[in-house]
């Protein structure tokens, strides 16, 4: 099965991966770890990072499906 | 219940009364209103900071703070809320974030900002870079449990 | 710090700003406003009210206010206080007390804040009567713990 | 020793009582309950009456001295 999926990047695991987005076309079943190492070969996913799917917070071994958006992000700041 | 997110400088008390003036009807069951404001201190971890920016995550951001809201309701007796956030570059003394809980009751006031407030400094998608005196940026690595350390 | 008892109704946005224009000197210490507002319901244990005068100690309410205070700034890390209270005759919805607490830090001006609410109703002399809507009079025996029962 | 002790009485008790204010002179020493009963003889204090000498709450077996302003109240019901 044919998988697209949008990842994206903020604050700053952006600026340490140098890109905002990513669009990845791959088949097979994914988890968002999975996710993680397609789009960054060769680089660990750093310790603290947080991921959600569709805007909602994920474990990193949760599945994707097909047209999910998975973002990396380090823990939040605001307030 | 409101969520904005404003990317210019905001009056928390102009922001609080226009939103009074739209929702008129709950004067009279209205006993209670507790509201924080944070505002950007000029000096952060013993360093002197001269602006800021606030990244977020558009979509995630507000999704995540209506399920916080959610959460208090669940917990509290609550009225209505108003919770407003800045993005953007930021200056010292300009307010970052404002949570405004009304209720009947004090205590249901009390416990259901600080609840929004904690959860969205643990779980809101914002991230904040701070400028330095130095000139120097940094990002803000974590937040801390609120409280002046001696 | 600041203690005011009023005999006429009052704004409280126009009172904290009015404050912090006369004292702005805490602006880039500040990072955290906690602000209470009390205001008049237009029901109480199950009776609809339509108004209310408010009795206090001229000299005792302020001295217990002080003292309160001092309390909280001795437990918590605060920048400044504000404190108003309303006396004599009050219509449903208008203001009855204002507690504004600057701190850096949130969990300071939240616990003082809600610290000097909670010590103002059990301490501080003010008493209130209550003017039903059947035109009956009635004090208000007791503040309670400040949550809705169920 | 004359004692001059101005007493006075708030909210509800200042209803039932039917007065705000009484100026009581007298000879002796004296605690916060005898000046109740001074001032209201036959008369017992109700329950649940807060005692102030000079502003601050006090005990009713406190003491008082010449020249004291002795407060009686309900429960506070301010805020």
């Amino acid at each position: 099965m044919l998988m697209s999926i949008k990842v994206r990047y903020f604050a700053s695991l952006k600026e340490s991966v140098g890109r905002s987005e990513d669009n990845l076309a791959f088949t097979g079943l994914s988890t968002v770890n999975e996710v993680w190492n397609r789009a960054n070969p060769g680089r660990s996913l750093p310790a603290n990072i947080l991921a959600a799917v569709n805007m909602d917070y994920v474990e990193l071994d949760s599945n994707v499906k097909d047209g999910d958006e998975v973002a990396f992000f380090p823990p939040v700041t605001g307030g | 219940m409101a969520i904005k997110i404003c990317a210019e400088v905001f009056d928390p008390y102009l922001e609080i009364q226009a939103y009074q003036n739209e929702n008129p009807s709950k004067g009279g069951a209205v006993g209670a209103t507790s509201i924080f404001i944070g505002t950007m201190r000029d000096f952060n971890e013993g360093d002197a900071v001269k602006g800021m920016t606030l990244e977020y995550y558009p979509g995630m951001t507000e999704k995540q703070l209506e399920k916080i809201i959610t959460e208090a309701r669940q917990q509290w007796h609550v009225i209505d809320t108003l919770v407003v956030h800045r993005v953007g570059e930021i200056l010292p003394a300009q307010p970052i974030v404002l949570v405004a809980v009304w209720a009947s009751h004090r205590g249901d006031a009390f416990d259901a900002c600080r609840y929004i407030m904690d959860a969205l400094k643990s779980k809101a998608p914002f991230w904040k870079k701070e400028l330095l005196a130095t000139e120097d940026e940094r990002w803000v690595v974590e937040n801390t449990d609120g409280y002046k350390r001696c």
